[in-house]
């Protein structure tokens, strides 16, 4: 055991060196990632190690950095991309739609793409509009991609490295507001022992009511179940990690015994995650449902200017708000 | 306040003059000198060209045909680009990867690759599904313009893996038509492959028309000069000429492979038959145009050089006929003979590493299925 | 009275014209538009009749489309954009969900974008891959867009004229594979007059269960309802028509009687518009849900090759398979 | 089998020679001829320009400072721009209409705009949220190129209201960065605007960085060639001459408005500040050549020029100084008092005509903040 506290961008860094160091086809693209270390820094040092043949600053223009991504995978290279922002995957929408995540299918297997594309995501930073977007729930609804989302250092460090070492074409979601929090990181531990990246995690078992949330809102909810703890209502706290594929056993274990959830995520309720996670347990636990599902959520607008976010996203008060109508239902 | 005086900004508008093109075989099938390239092919390969031009066009038709018997769901024929697609495709050298739309069946015959490859996405059993490195022939590419970023990537991939500089580096050649060179991604291509230098030759056949479109929508100056203005050389080729085709390919694929990076080619040609079997080109388009290039046929000319050079005799040019008569008919059994899938593989290769979910899912389907079995419904 | 038997592309062809004569800030724009009349024929005849400055062959390139229509909105013209199939809509996405979605917030209601994007959607054509696809649900979870789908020619005729002339953005789905049906359509009733455009509708009123669809299903839909009649059971019909915001009054009233849902669409189910609905109706009629609202739906892959697609989208017996499962609960 | 010979397509890879531009100013405040370009101002608009200039940088520097104090949420600085901002700007008619990027602050000014009206997008109390007909101001764009087609449709309307053709006419400018030209988007920009003969003047301010990435992971030969290809005229000024940057955009508008279509203008100048506040230059660049820079400084040179012809005297220097000190001042103030939005203010023009979910939404989120009221929490 190697135990480090770390930062979650940092843990990102290190496990993005570990998957460097690892494999020599690993590569990484993207805007300002080499000497500047990306604007989050979570590439820093990497290209001075590595250079920059494996550690790329490529033209402004997500499209592009997608594309060749996919002709280098084609090659046999394993592309991690970064997306500077959530608000700039857009342009590189139709490559990762139409070419990332039917090739496999459309060449009946004979063509992997083990393509990466980090996407730091979410509000709480205070920055300009397309900064801040939750946009998750366009990539799970593509057949094809596999959507993960990280939320402490620990899984930081091994999903990535997981996410890296797949043959599945993944989104990898990075809670940007959660960048500078510090957690414990086993820098030792072997991958093969780790969590399954396609593995939800019950992160705080309970009694009383199934919190589920993934990503940035993790913390949140955890906050909430021990912000309630002292009033003697007991909260399970389950960390999706997984978007798509959903893994969605623990969840109906816990909502059969709990008979209640609330599913947080920072995206526009509407066509959002948790919609579709509503919609399953409700037909997996229907007769356990003490109440419907509720979800807390960005609301259906657009992402508002920062002085407003505080309120456009859910917080401790909101996901306690909701706990507390589904025991009014 | 103050005057600007302005000649070099400003003007345009005005009508491209008909351009020049590198020619080496005229239509009457004359054998033509240009100062830059030339070729120097033996008797053999010469009619080697024709028979690739008789069949392609051949195999063509037999797809077309089938698409009217309801064979195929649909077809994108190469009439009256057969040139271009075999003088480039011969021009490969068999290290290079070519990355094509979904008309380059000449290309894709020239790689020594089965015709039928292709014809299960046309008849909508499968989605292409070859394995692009094991030909060295990328999937067709519906989504226009797409495959030119996949590839500049390859590419980029060649000069990482040192398979540059000498006669025996690796190249690559993107095909795109004249429609595509609006799109973002092949002019993302293009600063992507300038920037990096990457060995590649893109290849522009400008058949005149996207659909109903003609060039005039995508441009108002000859596409092959937009690769000056990202830094890598462009031409024009006259792509109803094979011999001229071939030429400039193989000239642009050497250059790449030994270091000296990305340039363009554009293949003036013509789209002689519908965009596809679901288009009406008498919507768009006059007799008269058709006619005109009739004339410039490219199989037309390289027959005349042949005959006028005495290269071949009637009997070669029957042995040829009868082979295409021949691939066509076997091309044609073999496409009545491919069979359905089974509904259950609708579940096959979304994942290289499965999904619990999909594997539930299928499962169930079954499950639905099977409760048919026995059933009148 | 003037009623014609259209098909519903011909009746989209003459709503557009209307739309034109109508207003003379009206342009259309897209692929082969022109002469052409649009590979489905929609436009057939009106670039003849309005002349190419209202009827415009664009250079090939979707985000070229929509973006230049942002500037013509700005400059105060109302274009219609015509993408010429589902799966090439991405190449815009950025445009659309960066700038048509968001200009009028981010302007404070400044700027108006009344652009509409037709996108002839689905499948059950026998077509290649890329021209099949059911996008609708990217769409929907974007705020800031309003979404519809017709799925008979008379709301063709009206909704397309009705989204010309709302200023709001709207992405307009076409059932393509409906095209070539026929129905009645009043061609002279007054546009206001007609069924509000943000407005479902009870296509079949019934006791026994409800049915949801929009777009290419609601026919599906209306089958199965003939199908059971006979053996004496009686399903509701709704198409639901908005798609964003949706207007789930009447599919709540009519949950609340009959206790069964089930809601059918084409797009892959995870994170389809069915999520969405279905969590909604089990928040608002929890208690008189005999069963968790059902969703019919295409699987979670890439749409198929065309011989399998038959087998890929849903039809009346899977519709009608998730109604008897509604009963077994 | 052949041999193929190459002048004309491959090559490349050599690094561009350092281009000529149109400059009316040297650096030390020389004022030089071109044989295309002039200007011809008062006395009185010379100083109005070294006026600009000086406000311009004033009032970035103090939003820079406001943004250290906390003030601001970012601030994208200007700062070494002013005078292709200042230049261009001035070089607008009164009809002609701006789409800005993120960094456009000097343009914003000369157009005649309060600057605190940007103020409220970096400060996070709004996302811009001005009429852009009613100041002939497009809003800041930050999604890096989307404007430029924004700009090119805007353009496109102007043509279609017959708006074109005479003195009067009016002409679209389109402001984007060396980074920028690499989008798809600009590129098709650069298309439609073509073939539509638009009549837009698309002005590129190739300030050396796009963040940390210099220009020569965008391109390897000038920006400005980049309009040939696409059959319009490109031509680079030298960024840091507000003279010359003038003349070029006046030309190229006037051009524009009367009918001659579009031309792409390179501003060669230098990004003398950080990306935004957020960035580290330190990081990417060294020291010697911001100095290198800092010798040909945009308001310098214009000092000396002022002080060379003697158009102006110490009290006129200290008065600009003054005035621009009183602006920053104003703007401080009003900065800091503008007011937070309103939490419900976030539901507010989500759609034109409305939303009843929407409605529902802002009732529930009024209700429970409502819920707190008078509790502690
Ligand atoms: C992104 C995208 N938009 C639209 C289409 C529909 N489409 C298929 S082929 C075609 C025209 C292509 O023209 P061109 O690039 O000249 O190639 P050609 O068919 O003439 O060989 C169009 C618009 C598509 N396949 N992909
Ligand atoms: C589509 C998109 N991708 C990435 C970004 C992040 N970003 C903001 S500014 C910038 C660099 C822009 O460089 P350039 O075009 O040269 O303009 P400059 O900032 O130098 O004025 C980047 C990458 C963005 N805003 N939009
Ligand atoms: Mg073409
Ligand atoms: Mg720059």
């Amino acid at each position: 055991m190697a135990v480090e506290t770390l930062t979650l961008g940092k843990a990102l860094n290190n496990g993005l060196r570990r998957a460097l160091e690892r494999d020599p086809k690993v590569l990484l693209m993207g805007e300002d990632i080499g000497k500047l270390g990306g604007v989050f820094r979570i590439t820093d040092g990497l290209q001075k190690d590595f250079g920059d043949e494996r550690v790329i600053d490529t033209p402004l223009a997500e499209s592009g950095i997608v594309g060749t991504a996919v002709g280098l995978a084609i090659r046999g290279y394993r592309p991690v991309c970064e997306i500077q922002f959530d608000g700039f995957v857009y342009p590189a929408f139709d490559q990762i739609v139409s070419q990332v995540a039917k090739m496999h299918y459309r060449s009946r297997g004979k063509v992997r793409l083990p393509i990466v594309i980090r996407i730091p995501f979410g509000g709480g930073i205070g920055a300009v509009e397309h900064h801040s977007e939750s946009p998750e729930a366009y990539f799970a609804h593509t057949a094809g991609l596999k959507v993960v989302a990280c939320s402490n250092p620990s899984d930081a460090y091994t999903m990535i490295q997981q996410a890296i070492a797949s043959d599945d074409p993944i989104v990898f979601f990075e809670p940007k507001r959660r960048y500078w929090e510090k957690g414990e990181v086993d820098t030792e531990a072997p991958l093969s022992a780790a969590h399954p990246l396609h593995a939800a995690r019950v992160l705080r078992p309970g009694r009383d009511a199934t919190v589920l949330a993934y990503g940035p809102m993790v913390r949140t909810a955890l906050d909430a179940a021990t912000a309630v703890a002292d009033d003697g209502r007991d909260l399970e706290v389950i960390d999706l990690r997984t978007l798509s594929p959903l893994d969605l056993e623990p969840v109906y274990d816990s909502v059969r015994r709990t008979g209640r959830c609330v599913i947080v995520h920072e995206a526009p309720s509407s066509g959002g995650l948790g919609a579709e996670v509503a919609a399953r347990i409700t037909e997996k636990c229907f007769s356990r449902l003490e109440a419907p599902v509720l979800r807390v959520a960005g609301f259906n607008t657009p992402y508002p200017a920062a002085r407003m976010e505080e309120e456009y996203l859910p917080d401790l008060d909101r996901v306690l708000d909701a706990v507390d109508r589904t025991y009014g239902w | 306040m103050a005057k600007g005086d302005r000649t070099k900004a400003g003007g345009g508008g005005t009508a491209p003059p008909e351009p020049e093109f590198v020619q080496l075989l005229t239509p009457d099938g004359e054998r033509v000198a240009h100062p830059d390239y030339t070729v120097d092919f033996t008797d053999e390969e010469y009619r080697g060209l024709y028979r690739d031009l008789v069949i392609v066009r051949k195999l063509d038709a037999e797809a077309t045909a089938l698409q009217r018997q309801g064979e195929l769901g649909i077809w994108a024929s190469l009439l009256g680009q057969e040139a271009a697609q075999v003088g480039s495709g011969r021009a490969l050298r068999e290290q290079d990867m070519a990355f094509p739309t979904y008309r380059e069946h000449g290309v894709l015959y020239c790689r020594g690759i089965d015709p039928i490859m292709p014809l299960g996405l046309f008849r909508g059993v499968n989605q292409g599904g070859w394995d692009p490195n094991a030909f060295k022939f990328n999937m067709y590419t519906i989504v226009i313009g797409a495959q030119t970023l996949h590839a500049t990537g390859y590419a980029m991939g060649i000069t990482k893996d040192g398979r540059v500089g000498g006669g025996d580096g690796e190249a690559v050649i993107a095909y795109f038509g004249d429609g595509a060179s609006s799109q973002g991604d092949v002019n993302e291509a293009f600063v992507w492959a300038s920037v990096f230098n990457a060995p590649i030759v893109f290849f522009c056949q400008n058949n005149q028309y996207a659909i109903s479109e003609p060039i005039e929508r995508q441009t108002r100056v000859p596409l092959y000069q937009r690769a000056a203005g990202f830094g890598f050389p462009g031409l024009r080729v006259d792509g109803n000429d094979v011999l001229a085709s071939y030429a400039v390919t193989r000239a642009a694929l050497d250059a790449a492979r030994q270091g000296q990076g990305p340039s363009l080619i554009e293949a003036y040609t013509y789209r002689m038959g519908a965009h596809t079997t679901s288009d009406d080109p008498t919507r768009y388009r006059i007799a008269s145009e058709l006619d005109a290039w009739q004339a410039k046929d490219p199989i037309k000319r390289v027959r005349a050089f042949l005959d006028k050079q005495q290269l071949a005799d009637e009997a070669f040019f029957a042995e040829v006929d009868a082979q295409a008569q021949r691939e066509a008919t076997h091309l044609r059994e073999r496409v009545l003979s491919m069979p359905n899938p089974h509904p259950e593989q609708l579940f096959d290769n979304v994942y290289p590493h499965g999904s619990p979910l999909l594997d539930a899912e299928r499962a169930e389907f079954a499950d639905y299925l099977a409760s048919f079995e026995g059933s009148a419904n």
